[in-house]
């Protein structure tokens, strides 16, 4: 067992539990920051693939921006407190249901399925250096790149939508 | 592409409007823009082209299918105007979030990588989220827009984790190089359960059973111009979308995957229809209407070699009579807190140009002659025969006949009943777009090939 | 001069009785009914030139359906019934105020159009567009300016729509089905199919179901009595004088030449239909208590007289059947319109409360007795050409069919004659009715004189059918 | 010249029809009722100068005018015969036929109807010729129902009595029954000949080898059951009696004289085809001489006038049925003539007896009108002797060669037509004594108006009391001026000449003297005796079965009527609605489903999530784990 | 250079990641609070986003990283849209309890 799959396991168990305990925990606040962990840990997975951008990104947009906006959301509504009834029996037998069977079913499909046989391929090229990636996400990726402005445009409109107050007029 | 960026900027146009304070130009200018844009539309039909290393492949398909988004959304602006009366402030947010999801739309059939795709399809979605909640004061569309947003994400998750999975198979993004390499090579499993993946998700967009929960109530709940937008366009966005995807990816859907996408069209013809029986709420029992359409629309994926074309026909049909019904509800039901169908009563008398027309669309819907529904339903079961399936089409004929009883519950109600309040105010708009949406649906009644053979 | 001349008048008839406005919709109507008429006629002598008066375009490519007229003597025979009855059924009219005058009028000519595209059709899918279509204005006459309480008429004119409905859709798939062998919805084109007997059955019962509701043959008659009672006077007429044929004509036209197998194999399944028909809808007649149901019933049971005579497949199965077809439109066009004069006099249509009607009304009496006799068949009349030459084919199948059928002469007299007694004859009525004016009397004179001309002299239109249906039992009888 | 003459033969009392239809009231009664005789008057000279051409040519005339049906292996066209038979029948059609209408202008003036009445006869005279002279089975049809509907019209012409309209209705749908039969007749002709002309098809019979004989005697008997169904034969002859609700001139022209006979008409025109079934004649035989017994029992305790010789009327028919299961037509025919001289002329005196009464018929109410109405008991007291068989009147010949007939084929056949005539001849001396003899036993104030009737109802009196008397001479046993005249028709010319020898006397003597017991039994019990029927109710025994018909008509109204009545209730309420449920039912489910569905729908998102993941875990399953 | 799978292997990777997305599941399923609801949306989308690096690192391809790059901005954009929602919802009902809307039914 090489040290790589060692740090593998570690970070895998890191991310499984946290991800579990950010929706067993009853205060909100908790699970932010178990999510939080999370993500770290997933951005731990990035370096371990050598992806060094996407994980630095990873924690930037997902750790700095989005759970912040979740934090904000709770303090907002002042929803630190654990007064969360528990949903009824059947909802949580359902939940614990769905959970085994899609994790049964999909991690059955994938061990039945052909093992990979053989060395992965390498060749050796840098492909996740921040330099290729701009490179490639710029040129090919270029429409795309426009478009999820186009996205972000739409969310922007949207939420100031949904807030913005009438001015009645006349 | 060129359309793509017509719609993008006539949306920025918008915004720049309210900037410069002209609101009331807002709509007539869309308008003409997006004719306009039709017009650019119509004449890249004939060139077929991909545009920047395949991101978007402008072909037959995707014109067709974008000229009648484009119709559909001028169709939707000219109502917003009647709608949007009270809300001036909002009225460029509102015309340029649909005017962005058209351009989503047009993103979404003309896709030529995975990642417009998934991008187009977004667009899609956080529109409508926002305008199925953007009556904020409403507890109604609020919830709407929740359960909208909530299994809405959660499908996204499954389209995403549906292309990963293809991308895992396939090294590539790139529709034309997947299709290439679904042909040659011995493929992981990961492709196909990442097609599967992919098609659940559109499902859901399309609202098949069972994942068509969320539709009744979103409908409902939503403000009665985005149910339109929904019922209509969205709909057919979504499946134009999965026809393509399927078409383009993988040449021949495999024989257990047809039995699939038949039992899901069975399933969701009977429970759209037999649950629609028994609804009072008008935008209701055309959710599950709706449902019971995605059912028979599910039909043309049992030959998507050859069913783009009556796709095409049969969306356009479904779409036209939507609008027109809509803008009929629309006008119904303007000053009423709900939707229900006592807000019908009688309107074959105190209107009964309106409805007139609403009984033309229903009647289109439910496949009489005519009307284009029946055709384009003829044309369906043609093609399911054809491929084989004639249970398939009887259970279609059967849900066919259990849908006159709810369409003629709400005709029943509009000529039998007594009025139950005098209605007044003779919009024009509504009018307008209640009439030319009729008489285009008639008129590809009476000369079908017209649409029929755009895509053959 | 093509036949689709005849289409066009009847939808322009429809658009400009409906902007005419209500003052002047029934004349306008009246104008394009008769109008429509004399087209029909000017067409008939075209056809008995030898013109081609039929008509075919290319309509879809993909698939291939066809915008095509044929005008043989059947069709021909059948488009001036439908031609004849329809200014009579609008002249009835003239009696009794409608609101919305407009669309009720523009209705009758829609759905007049609509049925007369259903005869001439030629086409698969545009036949089947005709037949669907005439549904439409029918059920909203039915349901607007129906009778009785609204929530009734509501489910039976809403039963009615999809039950007949119901039954269409599977001739639809079988149109498809067809389609699929070969390629083209033209009925030539299916005449000449080759099916095996299996295909044959299924076709000719999903046929056989859409026909059968509409016609309607025991136990699929279910919607008819109740429509028929709700219906307005104008309403029963056009489902019973020409609505029905439409399922009878159809038979012949399609459900036998297509699926000839089947029809021989089956032929006695569906002549004993249609013969319980004869005997059940003549018992049920007889103890009806509401006027329009008692003929309700008796309609059931001509119709399935003819039913059962158009599937003999023999020549004069099918030509006693059209003959009768077009005898039975008349006469019940008659009896429903004496229904409606005597409506508009005692505001009821309970037959209880009728009677003593003959002592202040003869002529009234008079021509409903020639209605009535016209219907029990007497000879003289149009209707025994047409009986007597269904019961004989039925004789050529086996004597007892012929003689079960026949019971129709013993209970079609009973019921019809009870019903007469009931409500012409005995002491004088004490509420006054006053005798029949001369735009009803006209009306009653005209269907008269037609049922008795033609009883005596049919000659002209068993030769105008004979060929065409000669024709149709060729391909019948074709070898595959 | 023949064609045109034909044609107003026929078209004359149609013509006199129409007008009194459209001008009948305007004219007034006694117009209307001399045009409508004078129509007739007209048909009667063309009869006769037909009578005179057929005499002297011996050639049939055959007119046809158009084609009417076609048929896949034949044509029916319209067209007409006029034989040695169709002239005959035509002549005392026509004949009796302008009587009773001049009886008719006295006997109805009182009915503000009157024009309508004229127009029924007239239209009913119409349709009795085309009846006879048609050249066709479905000609005959037409005239055949055509007097059905003029009996039913005329029945209940007095409509505002329900009980004459079910009478009427009753006629006509028994009518019906045997016009099913005959159709059924007709059909089985049709298609084994492929013709129902008669010509034709006595050549085709004639001129046929291989024929199918179970057919054939099929289709005979279903001729037959449409003879019984008009002539009034077991089982098939209780309207006959209910007839008798229409004027009593009706009942003379219709229920006695003419359309009744319409059944003998039939069997004797097609006798070559009845030559060929000798099962269906002697059921034919039998149920002819069963009628007359069973009509003759019943009329022996009637006391209503008309009902007496209404049954008289079955029980005399019946015989002729007898005459023809023998085979024996030409006798049938003559019999039939006589029959219409004096029962015509009985109807007639009766109907003058009634209306002297105003409207009364019951003969306990009546008795001693002989003095009083010298006449008309003259005329009656005649054809009573004809009927009964009292020689020299016609009835004498015409009776005793059926019994002569029946004597020759079966004795037991000839012993109950003989107990018929014994019975006849009582009942009718019992009428006669009743009405005639004794004393008035009516009302004061009908006694007070008593008187004789005027000439326009003597004069048909005295006409057809001669001719009851000299008919027989027509054919004389010895020399039979109608069998000659007949000949033609028959294929089997040849029965041997009736030598006549000393059985035939005897049986001749036997059946007088029958006669005369019956006018004797009648003369003890009600002159010598003075009896008069008692009051219904006091009637027992086997009288009060006999009284009441055999209960036949009871019988008849439980076993078909009831149940039919029973039947389309049933259907009414219980299949009906069960197969309307059935429809509405599959809505209804559907609906309820729909309805119950809805709370699968619960607003839920956990739940509609989880129904998400159960449909991506089957679908996953069934692609890639079930395979 | 080494591939790094190699050493782990892309089946880890992809039941890391379906045990993941798994719990995203079932969060979404097993608690009431829309925000919790809403992180379990986002663990969901990390799942995905995780597998795609590997696929990116199995495949020695950069496009895998940059459609990670879109799938973080649609995770912004809809936390965005929807945490909008939910404190218009909370401006109503003063709870974010999905429980609580059930409103819509039927």
């Amino acid at each position: 067992m090489s040290t790589i799959l060692i740090i593998f396991c570690v970070l895998a168990a890191v991310t499984v539990l946290t991800a579990f305990l950010t929706i067993f925990s009853r205060n909100p606040i908790h699970s932010a920051l178990y999510l939080v962990i999370c993500f770290f840990s997933i951005a731990g997975h990035y370096l371990l693939l050598n992806s060094q951008f996407l994980a630095v990104v990873h924690i930037i947009v997902y750790s700095g921006a989005i759970m912040i906006l979740f934090l904000f959301t709770i303090m907002l509504m002042n929803l630190n407190k654990e007064n969360e009834v528990h949903k009824p029996r059947i909802t949580r037998l359902g939940a614990i249901v769905s959970f085994c069977l899609i994790c049964l079913v999909l991690l059955t499909v994938f061990i039945n399925s052909k093992p990979i046989v053989g060395e992965y391929i390498s060749t050796g090229d840098d492909y996740q250096s921040i330099k290729v990636l701009g490179k490639v996400l710029l040129n090919e990726y270029m429409v795309p790149f426009e478009f999820a402005s186009i996205l972000l445009l739409v969310a922007m409109i949207g939420t100031v939508l949904l807030s913005k107050k009438e001015k009645t007029e006349k | 592409m060129n359309t793509l960026i017509a719609i993008i900027g006539l949306g920025v146009l918008c915004l720049l409007f309210e900037i410069f304070e002209l609101r009331k130009a807002i709509v007539p200018i869309t308008i003409i823009g997006l004719l306009a844009v039709l017009g650019l539309n119509i004449s890249e039909f004939n060139s077929p082209q991909s545009y920047y290393n395949n991101m978007i492949i402008v072909s037959k398909f995707s014109t067709a299918f974008s000229g009648l988004f484009i119709i559909l959304t001028v169709f939707l602006v000219a109502l917003s105007h009647k709608v949007y009366e009270n809300h001036q402030t909002k009225i460029s947010d509102y015309i340029a979030i649909k005017v962005f999801l058209l351009a989503g739309t047009v993103a979404m059939v003309s896709f030529g990588n995975l990642a417009m795709f998934f991008l187009g399809i977004e667009v899609l979605s956080i529109a409508l989220y926002i305008l199925a909640a953007s009556n904020r004061l409403s507890i109604k569309s609020n919830e709407a827009g929740l359960k909208y947003f909530l299994m809405g994400s959660f499908a996204s998750g499954i389209i995403l984790f549906g292309i990963c999975l293809i991308y895992g198979a396939m090294g590539t993004f790139d529709v034309t190089e997947i299709s290439e390499l679904s042909r040659s090579a011995e493929l992981p499993v990961w492709f196909p359960i990442g097609i599967v993946l992919v098609t659940i998700g559109m499902f859901f967009k399309i609202a098949a059973v069972p994942f068509h929960f969320w539709a009744p109530d979103v409908y409902e709940g939503s403000p009665a111009l985005t149910t339109a937008l929904m019922s209509t366009l969205a709909k057919v966005v979504a499946i134009a979308t999965l026809f393509k995807l399927l078409a383009v990816m993988n040449a021949e859907v495999s024989s257990s995957f047809q039995i699939v996408v038949v039992i899901i069209s069975m399933a969701s013809m009977t429970v759209g229809n037999i649950m629609a029986l028994r609804q009072v709420n008008v935008k209701r029992m055309l959710a599950y209407s709706g449902i019971s359409h995605a059912g028979f629309m599910l039909m043309t994926l049992l030959s998507v070699t050859n069913a783009a074309g009556s796709l095409l026909y049969y969306t356009s049909a479904y779409a036209l009579a939507g609008i027109a019904a809509f803008s009929v509800i629309l006008y119904v039901c303007k000053n009423t807190e709900n939707e229900d169908i006592t807000n019908f009563h009688g309107l074959g008398k105190t209107n009964p140009l309106l409805a007139a027309i609403l009984t033309a669309s229903l009647l289109s819907m439910a496949g009489i002659p005519i009307f284009a529904g029946f055709f384009a339903k003829m044309v369906l079961f043609n093609q399911t025969i054809q491929a084989g399936y004639i249970a398939l089409v009887i259970v279609a004929v059967v849900n066919s006949i259990i849908s006159v009883g709810y369409y003629f519950k709400l005709i029943l109600a509009m000529y039998t009943k007594e009025p139950n309040e005098a209605r007044t105010g003779t919009p024009f708009v509504i009018y307008a777009v209640a009439i030319i949406a009729i008489v285009l649906n008639i008129a590809l009644g009476l000369f079908p090939s017209l649409v029929l053979d755009l895509l053959a | 001069m093509n036949v689709s001349l005849i289409l066009i008048i009847l939808l322009v008839g429809a658009f400009a009785t409906y902007i005419a406005g209500d003052k002047l919709a029934s004349k306008v109507a009246l104008f394009f009914g008769i109008s429509a008429l004399g087209c029909s006629i000017v067409l008939l002598n075209h056809f008995n030139m030898g013109e081609n008066i039929s008509f075919l375009c290319q309509w879809i490519n993909q698939p291939n359906v066809s915008f095509a007229l044929k005008a043989d003597g059947l069709a021909i025979a059948m488009l001036l019934l439908t031609t004849a009855l329809t200014p009579i059924i609008i002249y009835t009219s003239f009696g009794t105020e409608y609101k919305n005058s407009k669309a009720f009028y523009s209705l009758i000519l829609f759905m007049s159009f609509a049925m007369v595209g259903t005869f001439l059709a030629a086409d698969g899918i545009l036949y089947y567009i005709f037949w669907e279509l005439s549904l439409i204005p029918i059920y909203f006459i039915a349901l607007i300016w129906g009778n009785g309480d609204a929530e009734e008429r509501k489910k039976a004119v809403v039963k009615f729509f999809i039950y007949t409905l119901a039954g269409s859709l599977f001739m639809l798939i079988a149109f498809i089905y067809l389609y699929q062998q070969a390629g083209s919805f033209l009925i030539e084109d299916l005449y000449k199919l080759n099916l095996s007997a299996t295909e044959q059955l299924w076709i000719f019962l999903a046929f056989f179901l859409a026909y059968a509701i509409k016609i309607p043959i025991i136990p699929f008659h279910t919607w008819q009595a109740n429509v028929y009672q709700k219906a307005p006077a104008v309403g029963t007429m056009l489902l019973s004088g020409i609505m029905l044929k439409m399922g009878l004509y159809s038979i012949i036209r399609w459900q036998l030449p297509i699926a000839p197998l089947a029809a021989k194999e089956y032929m006695y399944i569906f002549i004993s239909l249609g013969v319980a028909g004869v005997i059940y809808g003549s018992i049920v007649a007889l103890r009806q208590k509401d006027l329009k149901k008692l003929l309700a019933y008796s309609s059931l049971a001509h119709v399935g007289l003819i039913a059962a005579g158009t599937y003999t497949l023999t020549i004069d199965g099918l030509r006693g059947a059209v003959l009768q077809m077009i005898a039975h439109g008349f006469v019940v066009v008659g009896l429903f319109f004496i229904s409606e004069i005597i409506f508009r006099r005692y505001e009821t249509r309970t037959i209880a409360e009728m009677g003593g009607i003959r002592t202040q009304s003869p002529k009234f009496a008079s021509m409903f007795l020639l209605l009535v006799l016209a219907s029990v068949a007497l000879p003289t009349t149009f209707n025994f050409v047409g009986e007597f030459t269904v019961l004989y084919s039925l004789s050529q199948i086996n004597v007892w069919f012929a003689f079960l059928g026949g019971t129709t002469i013993i209970l079609g007299a009973y019921y019809m004659l009870k019903m007469y007694q009931q409500v012409m004859l005995g002491e004088t009525n004490t509420k006054v009715f006053a005798d029949v004016n001369f735009k009803e009397g006209f009306a009653l004179v005209l269907i008269i004189g037609v049922l008795f001309f033609f009883g005596m002299y049919p000659k002209p239109i068993t030769d105008l059918i004979t060929p065409s249906l000669e024709e149709i039992l060729t391909q019948i009888n074709r070898i595959n | 010249m023949d064609t045109s003459l034909t044609l107003l033969l026929l078209l004359a009392p149609f013509i006199g029809f129409l007008f009194n239809v459209f001008f009948g009231k305007s004219i007034g009664k006694s117009a209307s009722g001399i045009l409508g005789t004078l129509t007739v008057v007209v048909s009667f000279a063309a009869s006769v100068y037909f009578f005179m051409q057929i005499n002297q040519t011996q050639q049939p005339i055959r007119i046809s005018l158009f084609d009417w049906i076609e048929i896949s292996n034949f044509k029916v066209d319209f067209g007409f015969l006029l034989d040695q038979l169709s002239i005959l029948w035509l002549l005392f059609v026509t004949g009796i036929g302008s009587l009773i209408h001049m009886y008719s202008i006295s006997y109805m003036h009182d009915d503000e109807n009157m024009h309508k009445y004229f127009a029924y006869l007239n239209l009913f005279i119409f349709f009795m010729i085309t009846l006879v002279i048609g050249s066709n089975l479905l000609v005959l049809f037409i005239g055949w129902e055509g007097v059905g509907l003029c009996s039913y019209l005329l029945i209940g012409f007095w409509h505002k009595n329900q009980e004459f309209n079910d009478a009427a209705k009753k006629a006509f749908i028994m009518n019906r029954i045997g016009d099913l039969g005959l159709l059924i007749g007709i059909f089985i002709i049709g298609s084994l000949f492929s013709t129902l002309d008669y010509d034709t098809l006595k050549t085709a019979i004639a001129g046929a080898t291989n024929l199918n004989m179970y057919w054939i005697s099929a289709a005979a008997f279903a001729l037959f059951i449409g003879a019984c169904g008009k002539s009034a034969q077991i089982p098939l002859y209780t309207w006959l009696p209910d007839a008798m609700a229409g004027p009593t001139p009706v009942s003379a022209l219709i229920h006695a004289a003419t359309m009744v006979t319409a059944g003998i008409f039939m069997i004797t025109r097609l006798n070559y085809l009845f030559d060929l079934a000798p099962e269906v004649q002697n059921i034919i035989a039998i149920v002819g001489a069963v009628t007359s017994l069973v009509a003759a029992t019943i009329a022996l305790v009637q006391t209503d006038i008309k009902k007496v010789l209404a049954y008289s009327t079955v029980s005399q028919l019946g015989l002729m049925f007898l005459a023809l299961g023998l085979g024996a037509y030409e006798v049938a025919v003559f019999h039939v003539i006589t029959h219409a001289f004096f029962k015509a002329c009985l109807f007639l005196g009766s109907g003058s007896v009634i209306h002297a009464l105003h409207g009364e018929q019951d003969m306990r109410k009546m008795g001693g009108l002989k003095k009083v109405m010298t006449i008309t008991f003259v005329t009656f007291l005649i054809s009573s002797l004809a009927i009964s068989g009292i020689p020299p009147f016609s009835g004498f010949f015409s009776k005793d060669e059926i019994l002569m007939v029946a004597f020759e084929h079966n004795k037991i056949l000839w012993f109950i037509a003989s107990l018929a005539s014994l019975m006849t001849a009582f009942y009718m001396f019992r009428l006669l004594y009743l009405t005639f003899f004794k004393e008035f036993r009516g009302t004061a104030e009908q006694k007070s108006h008593l008187h004789e009737s005027p000439a326009l109802i003597t004069f048909p009196l005295i006409v057809l009391a001669i001719l009851a008397t000299l008919g027989g001479l027509i054919s004389l046993p010895t020399n039979s001026w109608l069998n000659e005249y007949l000949a033609p028709l028959f294929t089997k010319v040849a029965t041997e000449e009736h030598h006549f020898g000393t059985s035939e006397y005897l049986l001749m003597l036997v059946a007088v003297i029958g006669g005369l017991v019956g006018i004797g039994i009648a003369y003890a019990k009600y002159i010598k005796q003075n009896l008069v029927p008692e009051a219904d109710e006091k009637i027992t025994g086997f009288a009060k079965v006999l009284y009441n018909k055999y209960y036949v008509d009871e019988i008849y109204d439980s076993i078909f009527v009831k149940s039919i009545n029973g039947l389309s209730t049933f259907f009414r309420d219980n299949v009906e609605t069960t197969l309307s449920s059935l429809v509405f039912g599959l809505g209804k489910v559907t609906n309820e489903i729909g309805f119950q569905g809805k709370k699968l729908q619960s607003g839920s998102v956990g739940f509609y999530l989880f129904a998400f993941v159960l449909g991506i875990c089957a679908i996953i399953t069934y692609l890639f784990l079930a395979q | 250079m080494n591939n790094i799978l190699n050493e782990i292997g892309i089946e880890n990777y992809i039941f890391l990641s379906v045990i993941l997305f798994s719990i995203g599941v079932f969060g979404v399923l097993y608690r009431r609070n829309a925000i919790i609801v809403f992180m379990s949306i986002e663990i969901m989308l990390n799942a995905v986003n995780l597998l795609f690096v590997a696929f990116s690192t199995y495949h020695q391809d950069a496009q895998g990283q940059i459609f990670v790059f879109f799938s973080m901005a649609v995770a912004a954009a809809e936390v965005a849209v929807g945490l909008a929602i939910l404190v218009s919802i909370f401006r109503n009902l003063g709870s974010i309890d999905i429980n609580n809307l059930k409103n819509l039914k039927g």
